[in-house]
């Protein structure tokens, strides 16, 4: 139960879909399967841009408002990479199920817990990007996400990226951030107590691990980094699933 | 309450007195509801349900308000709907029995009846000469002592034969069961015709109902747990219960075809002699 | 949620046409299920069954809750089955379609009404405190026969799960967690497992196992037997659709069973290989590792 | 394949290099697929492949599979009929998309009198005239230059197979062999299987034959090439076996 | 099937269900019909046949075929509507409950009852469900809606006007969603869709009148096609004069009379046609009731109770009944206490009405 173990991912895992993709990383396993643009209901048709429809499913018990707040932050932001005007009348339907989430050996805890919500949303986040990829859907940008708690810790603050549910309960504020490949931030959520300067070092700390330059990478790996604030490469990670993907897609050039 | 079953093994007799092979008392009417297309009403011991049949015909610009189900297996329909939809609506009243227990609209055990009528007379009723129309069958129980199923499919055909709907045959239902519990595999166990409610909760059964004379099964429901010997035994009984209904609600037609001829409200009809070559 | 796509006319006609001969698309015999597959997770109680292109999660899950009034000494047990728009855009979410609704019913009355978990053993303290299990089901793609896939997912789920160990001391109940107390099985009494069939031609004369999506699109009718591998009828449900000869169902019972018997088998030693995985360097090792923390 | 500096791997919103993009004194540049211009001079990558530009044609394209079918004109699609109306037919090139739309007298030598009638389910070969973001595509049957049908209508018997996108864009390369590294067809040909096919940009392939044996076979080897990722020596092994098996 | 049935050890006894025949005979009429007595014979008989492949039993006169029975497996006949051929056998099987009819060498089944079958030349009326862009949605009691052109019906100013796009853009002005109108079946489609025309000054809108329907053909009483359709009638008590038309749909209008189109022609041969024209306009597409009398809707209502009386009672309805049908229950209402506004048909009064019709 290594917090922040290597994220793992897989394309087009779904042989039925349009695209798909499984994703793990800090315990969270999600599948994500993405079909579109397909016909849009009367009700969800809108005649210049494509619906981007959410639904994001628990592994167990039946989707309540937590879910029904993780569609809303996710397709609201997610419509901002989509290039949505492609496609008018048309949906781009994605469904996310969430196969397992970080076990906690030291509580019974019952079937769902509120506090997830922010701990999952950046596993979801990639799952969908990853899946929209696969299904090569049209962007404007790819996007990379993460979460950042702050805890105190002897009357200082800290940072701890992927923090585990324990760390949640214990942080005195937590923060989803994604950003696009062009490091503009897409999305920011925040819970909890904290000043303006905390916020700036978590979109720091987040930026870093979202938007690492990759002239740089080379150099980073080689220091050995004990540094709880320090997270994986996200946008690396991307482009090397992405390149696995490609390489077999176009075996036959 | 477990079913006393001690009086069987003494005298073949079972709770309500019949024997193994005794269907009970099957009273049918067709045509009891002037303003619809084909009405029935059905009692089959004391369950007893009535049926309403209107269509085949067009639904109008709202389409699709229909709360029923298609008919999944009829035939290779190209689904384009060039067959006739086959829409089933059950109700189960809250006094038919002892619980009144309120049965929701999404109850998923009243969906599943609808669905397996809806596609079991879809099977059987010539839905291909009505493209684009539906066929609405709306049943009501208004008692029920077990076998519901083969009670609401016996009733929907008889109404269906009222509306005039082409079938190619009846489709008609009853139950089966077996004396052995099922963990007991009851080489002598007995198998048992026509199943009232409180056998149907003590005794394995099954429900069957078959096209016409034949031994072709179009439902085959069993919800208990029984051993896999028994079910030859048990089908074969239920087949040929199946026959006798049939036979029973065939003479039902037939009285009420009778009378009308002898009333006059129906022209006669030419008979085999009539009908030498010319 | 657009109309479920309806297979082509050259499609139609050509599956039955190949039928006639025997063949499948896939070249399979007919009575011949594809690649069935089970992998656990490392979670207990996760389940993901593979066959063919056909992909269904299960996941058992357990909470302590107040049990009926009118069954005080039982638990409770549901299976829930919702079909998302993952399996096929046709599926909204939060409206049943007839396939939901019949498989949600084929599932209820094959593992819950058989009797396959010992309810009675999730009672804690009478009338006052039960287990109750849940098993989601989550068809992640669906190219025919979930209704088997399904069943086999669920049964594979409860029988790998592990509830959290209790004790009553005093009239005080205490739910350990994980780290005090090793989890314990279910009670579980039989594994029943679905065989689906198909049926085609004007009098359902063909009669073929585990079809996929393209062939249940053309099939007139199907029936589900649900046995268990002692020979025992857990239900069966031919819902309709034309009608086919008793004597063939009867048979269709026959192999089913043998279907069932290697099903169960399989299932067998998928757990037995799994429990010896955790053995080996999974529950120890982990042990330790939280011991370092 | 490698991800060589010629042919880099792009993702949505990548910059490309300048100096990979062709210039040409004369002819405009042509973008394919997955590229977007935004005014002025920026070329964006839209979706995840490799980069290929031609300098002769002055043109340049992401290569990549997978995703739902997006109508191009000019691409040759097999198509199902959903309904007729008064003059023309509404026919579905994916599942659960809106229908594209075929003028009843699109079809070789059709008039009022003698169009062909399709019922619902049918499938025809078309080629795409139509097809931009606010409207549904629209297909023919017949060369508009030439008044033939140029081997597109109505499609009779046989069987439709669906494939990736990118082996249906293989298939329908000139040189499928030597360019799109497919061989399938051509190996079951030389087997002594006769049969005939048409390719539908849109993933789907339409296979005809005496035999539905052969067709069976045909169906197989083509899935099997597209998701086993199978390469011209890995096809031969496959067709070997799927004769062997046939026999 | 190879299943056999081991009896359990006391010997089976001989099933019979004669136990409830009789009851299932009393309670099915619901009157005591007089051949109730004989029936439980006759239901031997028929299981008994029923055993034997239902073949010889179609020398009671009054007998009917039901669905599944075989009709004749002699090739030589040709099959009709009713009936359906089995594959294996080539035998026609009925496929609904009826009585067998013959053309020349086509057997078909009449069934007992069964919703309106659209033939070329029926007079319907029907009721305008939908609007399309260049036609109407009509129903008219068949198993689809009907469908009526634009092109199919009159237009105001005249026979010979031209059809216009306005004519499209203001297609609802002529007839909108609900309205009723008496139109000819002008042709069928394969499927058996009708279409349907109103060219005629005797078709087009309907008003000033009261809608009753009777269920379609067949047994139970309704519509039959006859000589006559429609007709116009004086009514008793100062009603003045009442159209009726009865659709062979089964559905029935019942108005006050107005100069009929067909009147004005006649007038109009003196006056000139384009006065006629000009009235003809006036009214035709109409949806606004002229003044009605209260003795004529009196009457009307007692006519419409008629037609209800009859199709309770399982007679049929056509001009000689319902004229026969009205005289009587003028006369049952002079005598009853309510004196002339005594319209109630139903229950006894239908029957009593029923019994003299028939008495005849």
């Amino acid at each position: 139960m290594t917090v922040s173990a290597a994220p793992e991912a897989a394309l087009s895992v779904l042989p039925r879909a349009d695209g798909s993709a499984k994703y793990s990383h800090a315990g969270y396993t999600i599948t994500a399967s993405v079909n579109g643009p397909i016909e849009a209901q009367r009700r969800d048709e809108h005649p210049y841009e494509a619906h981007v429809d959410v639904v994001v499913r628990p592994a167990a018990g039946v989707g309540g408002t937590r879910e029904r707040h993780l569609e809303s932050v996710l397709q609201s932001s997610l419509t901002q990479i989509i290039l949505v005007k492609n496609f008018p009348r048309a949906l781009i339907q994605i469904v996310l199920q969430i196969e397992s989430t970080p076990g906690n050996d030291y509580v019974n805890t019952k079937l769902f817990q509120a506090s997830l919500n922010f701990s999952i949303m950046p596993a979801l986040f990639q799952t969908a990007v990853l899946a929209l990829l696969s299904a090569a859907v049209p962007m404007r940008a790819t996007a990379t996400a993460s979460v950042v708690a702050v805890v105190s810790q002897d009357k200082e603050k800290k940072l701890i990226v992927d923090p585990s549910a324990r760390e949640i309960e214990a942080a005195q504020s937590v923060h989803v951030l994604a950003f696009t490949s062009h490091d503009e931030l897409l999305l920011a959520e925040s819970e909890g107590d904290f000043s303006v300067k905390e916020w700036d070092d978590v979109y720091e700390t987040a930026k870093k691990i979202c938007c690492q330059p990759e002239s740089q990478k080379a150099g980073i790996e080689m220091v050995p980094d004990d540094d709880n604030a320090r997270g994986p490469d996200m946008r690396q990670f991307l482009r090397s699933t992405l390149e696995e993907k490609v390489a077999a897609d176009l075996h036959w050039k | 309450m477990p079913l006393d079953t001690s009086a069987y093994s003494l005298a073949l007799l079972r709770v309500d007195g019949r024997r193994w092979n005794e269907l009970r008392r099957i009273h049918a009417q067709i045509r009891t509801q002037a303003a619809a297309d084909g009405s029935s009403y059905l009692e089959m011991g004391h369950t007893k349900v009535m049926c309403v049949v209107n269509g085949p015909s067009e639904p109008g610009p709202r389409r699709g308000g229909v709360g029923g189900t298609s008919a999944a297996g009829s035939g290779g329909g190209g689904g384009q709907s060039k067959d006739a939809e086959v829409a089933v609506s059950v109700v189960v009243a809250g006094f038919s029995s002892v619980d009144r227990k309120r049965r929701g609209k999404n109850d998923k055990r009243i969906l599943e009846l609808q669905s397996t009528i809806s596609s079991a007379l879809g099977a059987s009723l010539h839905t291909h000469l009505f493209p684009h129309s539906t066929i609405s069958i709306s049943l009501h129980v208004l008692s029920l002592d077990g076998s519901l199923l083969a009670a609401l499919i016996n009733a929907a055909t008889l109404a269906c034969v009222d509306a005039g709907i082409p079938m190619t045959d009846y489709v008609a239902a009853c139950t089966a069961g077996s004396t052995s519990t099922y963990a007991a595999n009851d080489e002598s166990a007995d198998p048992l015709l026509d199943l009232n409610h409180q056998e149907e909760q003590e005794l394995p059964g099954l429900t069957v109902a078959t096209l016409g004379d034949s031994d072709r099964v179009a439902v085959l429901v069993c919800e208990s747990r029984v051993q896999v010997g028994r079910l030859e035994g048990m089908l074969a009984v239920g087949v040929d219960g199946c026959k006798q209904v049939r036979g029973i609600i065939d003479r039902v037609v037939r009285d009420k075809g009778r009378r009308m001829l002898q009333e006059g409200t129906v022209e006669k009809g030419v008979g085999l002699e009539d009908m030498d070559l010319d | 949620m657009p109309r479920e796509a309806e297979p082509s006319l050259n499609e139609r006609q050509f599956v039955l046409q190949a039928l006639q001969e025997n063949l499948r698309l896939d070249s399979r015999e007919a009575d011949r299920y594809r690649p069935l597959e089970v992998t656990f997770g490392d979670e207990y109680g996760v389940a993901k069954v593979s066959l063919g292109k056909t992909r269904v999660l299960a996941k058992a899950s357990a909470e302590v809750t107040v049990p009926y009034a009118d069954r005080p000494l039982d638990g409770v047990f549901q299976i829930a089955t919702e079909l998302s728009p993952m399996a096929s855009p046709s599926f909204e979410v939060n409206r049943p379609t007839e396939t939901e609704v019949l498989l949600s019913r084929l599932l209820e009355k094959t593992v819950r009404r058989s009797g396959a978990l010992d309810t009675e053993s999730l009672c804690l303290v009478a009338g006052q405190k039960c287990w109750s299990v849940r098993v989601d089901v989550h068809v992640l793609s669906h190219d025919g026969n979930v209704i088997d896939a399904s069943c086999f997912a669920v049964v594979a789920a409860l029988r790998h799960f592990r509830k959290p160990d209790t004790s009553i001391e005093g009239g005080i109940l205490t739910v350990y967690t994980p780290a005090e107390r090793e989890p314990v099985p279910l009670g579980w009494l039989h594994s029943p497992f679905c065989v689906t069939w198909s049926y085609f031609g004007e009098e359902g004369e063909m009669a073929l196992l585990d079809a996929t999506r393209a062939e249940e699109q053309v099939r007139v009718g199907s029936c589900t037997i649900s046995l268990n591998r002692h020979g025992e009828i857990c239900q069966i449900a031919k819902l309709g659709g034309t009608p086919v000869e008793a004597v063939i169902l009867l048979q269709c019972t026959a192999i089913a069973l043998t279907k069932v018997k290697e099903f169960s088998a399989y299932l067998d030693k998928k757990l037995a290989e799994d429990i010896k995985r955790r053995d080996a360097g999974g529950r120890s090792a982990e042990l330790t590792a939280e011991n370092d923390r | 394949m490698e991800v060589d500096q010629q042919h880099p791997l792009v993702l949505p919103g990548d910059t490309i290099d300048p100096s990979l993009i062709p210039t040409h004194k004369k002819q405009p540049l042509r973008l394919g697929p997955g590229l977007r211009h935004i005014p002025p001079n920026a070329i964006i990558p839209t979706v995840a492949g490799q980069l290929i530009a031609d300098h002769k044609k002055n043109s340049m394209w992401v290569e990549y599979n997978g995703g739902r079918y997006i109508p191009s004109p000019n691409d040759l699609v097999i198509g199902q009929i959903v309904r007729s109306a008064a003059d023309l037919y509404y026919v579905n090139l994916t599942p659960y998309t809106s229908s594209a739309t075929l003028p009843q007298l699109a079809f070789e030598g059709a008039t009022k009198k003698t169009r062909p009638i399709l019922a619902p389910g049918a499938l025809i070969y078309a080629r795409v005239t139509l097809a931009n973001r606010h409207m549904d595509a629209e297909l023919e049957c017949v060369s508009g230059s030439t008044g033939k049908a140029e081997g597109l209508g109505p499609l009779t018997g046989g069987m439709a197979f669906d494939v990736s996108l990118g082996l249906a864009r293989r298939l329908l390369m000139a040189r499928s062999r030597e360019e799109g590294g497919v061989e399938v067809l051509e190996l079951l040909g030389g087997e002594g299987l006769a049969f005939e096919t048409a390719v539908g940009r849109n993933g789907r392939v339409w296979v005809g034959s005496e035999s539905t044996k052969t067709v069976i076979a045909v169906g197989r080897a083509l899935r099997e090439t597209d998701e086993g990722d199978l390469g011209v020596e890995q096809q031969r092994k496959l067709v070997k076996r799927l004769i062997r098996e046939m026999r | 099937m190879p299943i056999t049935i081991l009896a359990p050890k006391p010997t089976r006894q001989a099933h019979s269900h004669n136990g409830h025949n009789d009851d299932d005979a009393m309670s099915d009429s619901g009157s005591d019909s007089s051949g109730a007595g004989g029936d439980d014979d006759l239901d031997e008989m028929v299981s008994a046949a029923a055993a034997a492949g239902l073949k010889s039993q179609r020398d009671s006169k009054y007998e009917i075929v039901t669905p599944g029975e075989v009709i004749t497996d002699d090739p030589q006949w040709m099959r009709g509507h009713g009936t359906y051929v089995n594959p294996a056998t080539s035998a026609i099987i009925s496929s609904v409950a009826g009585t067998v009819s013959r053309t020349n060498k086509l057997l078909s089944v009449r069934p007992l009852r069964a919703r309106y079958t659209p033939e070329v030349g029926d007079l319907v009326v029907g009721r305008i469900v939908e609007v399309q862009a260049k036609r109407w949605r009509v129903d008219v009691g068949a198993t689809q809606l009907a469908s009526l052109p634009l092109s199919a019906i009159n237009l105001p100013g005249g026979i010979l006007r031209k059809r216009t796009e306005t004519d499209e853009l203001q297609i609802r002005t002529f007839f909108a969603e609900g309205d009723l109108l008496i139109a000819e079946v002008q042709q069928l489609f394969q499927d058996g869709g009708a279409v349907l025309h109103t060219r005629s000054l005797k078709y087009g809108k309907l008003r000033n009148g009261v809608f009753v329907a009777v269920s379609g053909m067949g047994g139970g009483g309704g519509v039959v096609r006859s000589r006559r359709q429609v007709w116009t009638m004086d009514a008793a008590n100062g009603g003045g004069q009442i159209d009726v038309v009865l659709g062979v749909n089964g559905f029935v209008w019942i108005s006050k009379h107005v100069e009929t189109p067909e009147g004005l022609v006649e007038k109009a041969a003196t006056t000139g046609i384009t006065n006629l024209e000009e009235s003809v306009s006036a009214t035709m597409y109409s949806s606004q009731n002229d003044r009605i009398e209260v003795d004529t809707m009196r009457e009307i209502a007692r006519l419409r109770g008629v037609v209800i009386a009859l199709v309770e009672n399982g007679l049929r309805v056509d001009e000689d009944m319902l004229i026969r049908g009205y005289h009587e229950a003028v006369e049952m209402a002079m005598v009853s206490a309510d004196g002339l506004d005594d319209l109630y048909l139903g229950g006894e009064k239908g029957e009593q009405l029923a019994a003299v019709l028939t008495g005849i």
